[in-house]
């Protein structure tokens, strides 16, 4: 019988994968449609995090990972890699937005007026005890306008721009296939604001709320208010191979702008979009923004510094890669250190001088 | 015989730019120098006498006229030379010996005046015993030799800067008043320096206070008259 | 259902009928592409997959064109002999985007039949009115100024 | 070759080409313009230093002379001009070497002292190491050498050695300049550039400073050019001066006579406002 | 080993399909073709065809003088540019116009060595100049004959090169390809 | 005919994980560092079901290279059984069906971390090693931009000067695994971090190395026959760790790199970290036909 090492590290995974996978049960379609249809807004931040826009799969990636949000995004991610890119749409615009909500903190009435849509701002945070008293939660149905509010919305900051408000510089048109791409390109600083913005859009929402906060509470240069929030769904437009650009479909997305009174006499603003609908993270990210041009170099909201940081599978990686065995490399330290304290008495005369 | 220098209708003004002004020092000066020849200018204070020295060494650039320096690889104008060629001829034919020494901090009384000897390429050892023996000879305290010039009295200041300006032999050398504020010794040493190098066949031109001192070597002299003009210049 | 669309109306262009097949109801498409599908004769499959469609959006501060992510879509593309279709839609149902092709294909060839005319009117329609629903109950959380 | 001296606004006297000299110059640039935008940084500057020789240039800040000795150092490319070191094996114009010719020869033949030590420092390295990376670049890969010639340096810059292993950063600005210039000569470069080496230090630190700068350009017949606004320092060291002015040479000529008999009217303003 | 059958990975094994297969081994021979220069490995199919679809995509810039290929690329996504803009560049090296287009070819910087392009060309083995080859790859030094080149290519090639600028080149006689990378120092004999 | 036979099976992943596009760009990369070796070449760096840090890197090359006849090593700290060896293999297997081996000799690839096996390998197989962190420059400067400036002018002048100034403070370099080697006379490189034992290896060997870091996305390789040079003085030699005379108190076998076990009893037991070697001594010790190969180093000396 030949001899066979027993210390079994591949078996050792195994077990322990099972011993993870057992707390889970079976994971079937039934599972992972009701996180679908019962987590939505958890499905939307996955999706935009890992920055692939597909609800059941974000629904069975949260299913396969007990909810880790770090795992589920890796997943994704991941699976990304398996898929061949087709095509790259026409850029969103925001005036063909179909929007859902839409509001702007820096005005009481604004043109379009105020939309409040989807939210959970003014309601009362109560737990629905009854529901576990076996007297299902049951939401009173919306009673809808008589007439439609406009698909689409004018844009604030195009106002605020024709008013001398808000700078308006001058845009050079790119063609979709020469967008900077970071999934394609390494991220370098001064990072192109295709890429701040990128990176924003797939970055860690709690993260990004960490970093907007601190700048938020005074650690940044100026305080935020919120100019223009929107949730919306965008048409995804691609070409035929005819040349006919048309709809392939819509997805969801969050968009915030903040502003602060500049230099210059002008309102600064700050932006930043994601896909899925997702608050926190577009006005910490647009916070982000709005504070990077004068950030002091080092501090959090320093563009290199929060989009080095806010890197949900990079940041997460490296942080369990730390588990890995290390012994090799600190063996070697440990014997660079042992020669140095023998080599430390007679100094001069191992090393000329 | 060729002539060491010949000096033709040479000119020197100062143009002020400040005041608008233009200063006449000196107009038409012609002379020639032979080799051994001791040359005085004489005349009244500020009359031009140092001027025409400093011209002639080019640290003033004359206005007209020529300067025909005899070197032995041909004649060359003084007056329009190179400043690399004036340089060249400075480390190691025309000396210019004043009673103002420019020292240098925390550079000793011998080095400093082996120092022309060492630019001329002589070895430091040499140098340095040749130096010895100018100051000696100048009067100089063997204690001082190693000292830093820049704490003595004028006086020897002025030794030293006499034993460095005279440790080389010249072609031609300038002498601007060296004798002022010397003592009894010193200025004898000095003038049997001159003699020797007179006797060598050394050209001199000098501006001397006490033209006594000296009187033994002078061959010649120039009378300097007054001749200021000062005129506005149109700027 | 067909018949309760006006047939008179003007055949949709080609970006228009797209956009209408790519959001119809994928029950009522297959329906209508299995029909077709038999017109079509002899039909090559270029391509049928999944992939990636890179979104960008427009930033409303500076102009700056940047990605927002990728979305899933399934693609199909079929060559017939009278002409070629194509389908893509967001998601991964790769029947629904073949229905699509099959659709274009049959319009490429034989041009908006009346069958699919009717059925790009009434799918039109029901989108329209899907979007007004939805466009009435956000009105609904409007909120207004101008009370006081 | 005929330079065109410029005297006051009225006359003009031409200097003959050399006669006596027969040394081609070490250093010689003609030409150079550089803008940076609208400002004019150089306009038509030519200059030329012979071996042995040290060639100051003076003016006021914003006059060009520190971009003109940075042009030498090859950290810049004038818009035109021509610059050539007669060094063997080195033809044609430095300005059109590119970047990796470039760093060797300034790492191997020309030197540089800056005003500031962090500019030509690596403050948080040792002193014995800031003279041992120019080595290493040259390719020294001897530990004792670089030790050996790293304290050879040192000791010619009259720098402590008991302190070689200390950081710059440690060190009083004097020291910091000594460990620059150790740094410079360790090659025996052919061109020493300063660039107002002593400026900022106190008035005895910058007289020890300039001695040590004297007894090495006597020592060992490096050729110099130093900038300084300073009449004084460039007084002490220059051979001749060339006097600068909004990107233009004014003036130049013979240290001495430059400062006893300044022609031009920028110059006179100079060297009254010195005296 | 032990199955981990729990693991969501599909339990099947996969295969690769026809293209997976050919590109994969087209790769291969490329990368060992260009780890040791002037070896001959041996490509699944003949032609250039095989190393476009391998490496090029619509991330690519292609320049090709060659129509039928420049189709075959077109269909892979890569934008057809001229000489100077090219990423990969197939050449036809047997005549003096091959050669003017490869003196505009990228050859990268000392900054971004990966901008020197990847430049295919057709050539004969085994007659023609005598090339002696020394560099990575190769433990002393080789000798390869390659023939139906137009005379100046290494001229051009050693002009152009400054390492690590330079570009590198796969030689093509049917299912044949050596690789000389910019690394490879080349003698002509 | 219906849509559901019109339309293709559902491929939710590519053979071998990668699509393939993603796999061009890396085969485009991976050329360029071959004709250019040591110098890093800048890649997308796909996210792979690895979490960035755990081998994402090399896995993205290996993947690359795969294919069904394959014959797959997988090494963390030279032991196959180490846990993320372990899964690395089983997933290459697994979505390429290629073999799996613990013998480096039967292996066509072997990815690893942190050691070289200490088996001399062979003329055509291929070592992916996984970086951490690529730039050997980043302790003398931290900013990504400057440092590749740094590998253009070819100016390691302050990579040189932490090593002098390691010896003028400590004596000795200190400089443990990841070595600063200079490859082919122009680049240096961080050779992942081996120890400095398993330096030597990468110089004018017979296989192919590629080495890749997936989180920082930049790959590099050491072709055959290339001069891998650490970085030292002169006078001052590279030594590698003192395991020389050491003994594995698992296998017997001695003159390789070992781990250095603490013991109960205050003291150090010793096992050799290339596992398998352990276990061929130990077959072979059983009187087995496991034939031990060529190794690098011969009683603890570099042959």
């Amino acid at each position: 019988m030949a001899y066979v090492a027993t210390r079994g590290g591949a078996r050792a995974i195994d077990q322990a994968e099972r011993l993870y996978r057992a707390e889970l049960g079976q994971i079937d379609a039934t599972r992972v449609d009701a996180v679908r249809r019962a987590l939505p807004m958890l499905i939307d931040r996955v999706m935009g995090e890992a920055s692939l826009y597909e609800p059941d799969l974000a629904a069975l990636a949260l299913a396969q990972a007990g909810g880790d949000l770090y795992e589920a995004v890796l997943l994704l991610r991941a699976w990304r890699t398996t898929q061949p890119r087709l095509a790259i749409a026409e850029p969103v615009r925001q005036e063909q937005l179909f929007t859902h909500r839409r509001i702007s903190a820096a005005f009481k009435d604004i043109p379009g007026g105020q939309i409040l849509g989807p939210t959970l701002d003014y309601a009362h945070r109560l737990l629905a005890t009854d529901v576990l008293q076996g007297r299902p939660y049951c939401p009173a149905p919306v009673t809808p306008a008589a007439i439609a509010a406009p698909a689409h919305q004018p844009s604030l900051a195009a106002w605020q721009k024709a008013q001398g408000l808000v700078a308006d510089p001058a845009r050079t048109e790119v063609a979709p296939d020469a967008i900077p791409d970071l999934t394609r390109e390494p991220l370098l600083f001064p990072a192109k604001r295709a890429h701040t913005l990128q990176s924003l859009a797939r970055a860690d929402t709690g993260g990004m709320l960490t970093l907007g906060y601190a700048a938020m509470r005074g650690y940044g240069n100026a305080h935020p208010t919120v100019n223009e929030l929107r949730l919306a769904e965008a048409e995804v437009r691609v070409t035929h191979p005819r040349g006919t650009v048309f709809s392939a479909g819509r997805v969801k997305v969050s968009q915030a702008e903040v502003t602060s009174k500049g230099k210059s006499g002008q309102l600064s603003l700050g932006f930043c979009a994601t896909l899925g609908w997702n608050e926190v993270k577009v006005i910490s990210g647009a916070t982000l923004d709005l504070n990077a041009a004068a950030a002091p170099k080092g501090s959090p909201v320093e563009e290199e510094f929060f989009l080095y940081h806010t890197e949900p599978v990079e940041a997460s990686g490296f942080c369990i890669h730390f588990k890995l065995p290390h012994y090799v490399t600190f063996q070697s330290s440990l014997d660079a250190l042992r020669g140095a304290k023998t080599a430390a008495a007679p100094q001069s005369e191992q090393v000329p001088t | 015989m060729t002539p060491v220098l010949q000096v033709q209708n040479l000119c020197k003004h100062f143009e002020m730019h400040h005041l608008g002004q233009r200063l006449m020092a000196f107009d038409g000066i012609s002379f020639d120098l032979q080799a051994g020849e001791f040359l005085l200018l004489r005349g009244p204070n500020g009359v031009g006498k140092s001027t025409l020295l400093r011209t002639l060494y080019r640290s003033y650039l004359p206005r007209a006229g020529h300067i025909w320096y005899h070197t032995t690889e041909g004649r060359i104008d003084l007056a329009r030379a190179a400043d690399v060629d004036v340089a060249l001829l400075r480390r190691r034919e025309i000396g210019f010996v004043t009673q103002f020494l420019i020292a240098r901090p925390r550079v000793a009384a011998e080095d400093i005046v082996a120092e022309p000897l060492r630019r001329a390429g002589v070895a430091a050892a040499d140098a340095l015993k040749e130096a010895r023996r100018w100051l000696d000879e100048f009067g100089v305290k063997r204690d001082l030799w190693r000292a830093y010039p820049t704490t003595f009295s004028g006086g020897e200041q002025q030794k030293i800067n006499l034993a460095r300006a005279l440790i080389l032999p010249q072609r031609l050398l300038l002498l601007d008043e060296p004798t002022a504020s010397l003592d009894v010794g010193a200025r004898a040493a000095l003038v049997r320096r001159l003699g020797d190098l007179k006797a060598q066949g050394v050209a001199m031109i000098g501006v001397f206070h006490h033209p006594g001192d000296v009187a033994d070597l002078i061959d010649r002299d120039i009378e300097l008259t007054t001749s200021e003009v000062s005129e506005d210049v149109a700027v | 259902m067909f018949d309760q669309a006006k047939t008179d109306d003007p055949p949709l262009d080609h970006g228009r009928l797209l956009d209408v097949l790519a959001r119809a109801d994928a029950a009522r498409l297959m329906a209508l592409a299995e029909t077709l599908l038999s017109l079509l004769g002899a039909v090559e499959v270029v391509q049928s997959r999944t992939g990636l469609v890179m979104l960008p959006m427009r930033d409303t501060v500076q102009g700056t064109d940047f990605h927002l992510g990728e979305v899933l879509v399934a693609e199909a593309h079929l060559r017939a002999t009278g002409g070629e279709g194509y389908g893509m839609i967001v998601g991964r149902d790769l029947e629904r985007a073949m229905a699509m092709a099959v659709v274009d294909a049959a319009i490429a060839c034989l041009g908006q039949t009346p069958a699919i005319s009717a059925f790009l009117q009434s799918e039109a329609a029901a989108q329209a009115a899907a979007d007004t629903e939805c466009l009435r109950a956000i009105e609904a959380t409007r909120v207004d100024m101008e009370t006081f | 070759m005929v330079s065109e001296r410029t005297i006051g606004m009225t006359q003009t006297l031409s200097l003959l080409p050399p006669q006596l000299m027969t040394t081609p110059p070490l250093l010689t640039m003609t030409g150079v313009s550089r803008r940076y935008g609208d400002v004019v940084a150089l306009q038509d500057v030519s200059a030329l230093a012979y071996p042995g020789e040290v060639l100051g240039i003076v003016g006021e800040s914003g006059s060009g002379k520190s971009t003109l000795l940075r042009m030498m150092n090859l950290e810049d490319t004038p818009d035109t001009g021509d610059y050539r070191l007669a060094l063997p094996d080195l033809a044609g114009n430095l300005f059109g070497l590119d970047r990796f010719a470039r760093r060797m020869l300034c790492a191997t033949r020309i030197g540089i002292v800056y005003q500031n030590p962090h500019q030509g420092l690596l403050m948080q390295h040792t002193s014995s190491g800031n003279v041992a990376e120019r080595l290493l670049i040259a390719g020294e890969r001897s530990f004792a050498a670089l030790r050996a010639r790293g304290r050879t340096a040192l000791e010619a810059s009259e720098f402590p050695l008991d302190r070689m292993d200390a950081r710059p950063i440690e060190l009083s600005g004097g020291m910091q300049q000594r460990v620059q210039l150790a740094k410079a000569i360790a090659l025996e470069p052919a061109l020493l550039l300063l660039d107002e080496p002593t400026t900022g230090l106190d008035v005895s630190v910058q007289a020890l400073v300039l001695d040590t700068l004297k007894r090495l350009q006597r020592d060992r017949a490096i050729t110099m050019v130093i900038v300084s606004h300073d009449l004084g320092v460039i007084r002490t060291m220059a051979d001749r001066v060339m006097v600068m002015r909004r990107g233009r040479v004014v003036e130049q000529g013979l240290s001495d006579q430059i400062f006893q008999d300044p022609q031009h009217e920028y110059t006179q303003q100079l060297v009254h406002a010195k005296l | 080993m032990t199955a981990l059958s729990q693991s969501p990975v599909p339990a099947s094994v996969p295969v690769p399909d026809a293209f997976e297969a050919r590109t994969n081994a087209t790769f291969e021979a490329l990368m060992w073709a260009l780890s040791r220069p002037g070896t001959v490995q041996t490509l699944p199919a003949s032609g250039m065809a095989g190393l476009a679809e391998a490496l090029v995509d619509r991330e690519c810039k292609v320049f090709c003088d060659d129509p039928d290929l420049s189709h075959f690329v077109a269909f892979t996504g890569a934008a057809l540019v001229p000489a100077a803009a090219a990423d990969h560049a197939f050449l036809g090296l047997d005549r003096a116009e091959g050669l003017k287009n490869l003196e505009q070819i990228p050859v990268g910087s000392a900054l971004y060595p990966d901008d020197g392009a990847t430049v295919v060309a057709f050539a004969r083995f085994g007659e023609g100049q005598k090339l002696r080859l020394t560099g990575p790859g190769i433990e002393t030094s080789s000798e390869i004959t390659l023939g139906g080149l137009v005379p100046g290519l290494w001229a051009l090639r050693a002009a152009r090169s400054r390492y690590p600028a330079g570009f590198d080149m796969f030689f093509i006689c049917g299912t044949s390809v050596i690789g000389l990378p910019r690394s490879t120092l080349i003698e002509v004999l | 005919m219906s849509i559901a036979n019109l339309t293709k099976a559902w491929q939710p992943m590519s053979y071998g994980f990668l699509d393939a596009s993603a796999k061009r760009e890396l085969r485009r990369k991976m050329l360029k560092a071959i004709a250019v070796p040591g110098c890093q070449m800048p890649y997308a760096s796909r996210e792979v079901p690895m979490a960035r840090g755990w081998g994402t890197g090399g896995l993205q090359v290996t993947l690359t290279l795969l294919k069904p006849s394959s014959v797959v090593k997988v090494i963390d700290q030279g032991a196959d059984d180490s846990v993320n060896a372990a899964s690395i293999r089983s997933f290459l297997s697994k979505v390429s069906g290629a073999a799996e081996t613990w013998d480096t000799l039967a292996a066509s690839l072997i990815q690893s971390r942190h050691r070289i096996p200490e088996e001399r390998l062979h003329a055509g197989q291929i070592l992916v090693l996984q970086v951490p962190n690529p730039e050997p420059l980043r302790p003398v400067e931290p900013n990504m931009s400057i440092a590749r400036q740094m590998h253009a002018d070819a100016d390691y002048g302050r990579l040189w000067l932490i090593l002098y100034e390691r010896i003028v403070r400590s004596g000795r370099i200190m400089e443990g695994a990841a070595y600063p080697s200079l490859v082919n006379g122009r680049h240096v490189m961080t050779p992942s971090p081996i120890p400095r034992w398993d330096v030597p290896k990468l110089h004018m060997a017979q296989h192919l190395t590629f080495l890749s870091a997936g989180r920082e996305k930049r790959l590099y390789a050491v072709p055959p026959f290339t001069k891998v040079e650490p970085l030292v003085f002169s006078d001052v030699p590279f030594k590698v760790e003192d395991h020389g005379a050491l003994t594995c108190h698992r296998s017997g076998v001695s003159g390789f790199y070992m781990n250095e076990i603490p013991q109960d009893n205050g003291g150090s037991a010793f096992e050799v970290s290339d596992s398998h070697l352990g276990i061929k001594a130990i077959r072979q010790a059983e009187g087995e036909a496991d034939r031990i190969g060529a190794t690098w180093y011969q009683n603890g000396q570099l042959a």
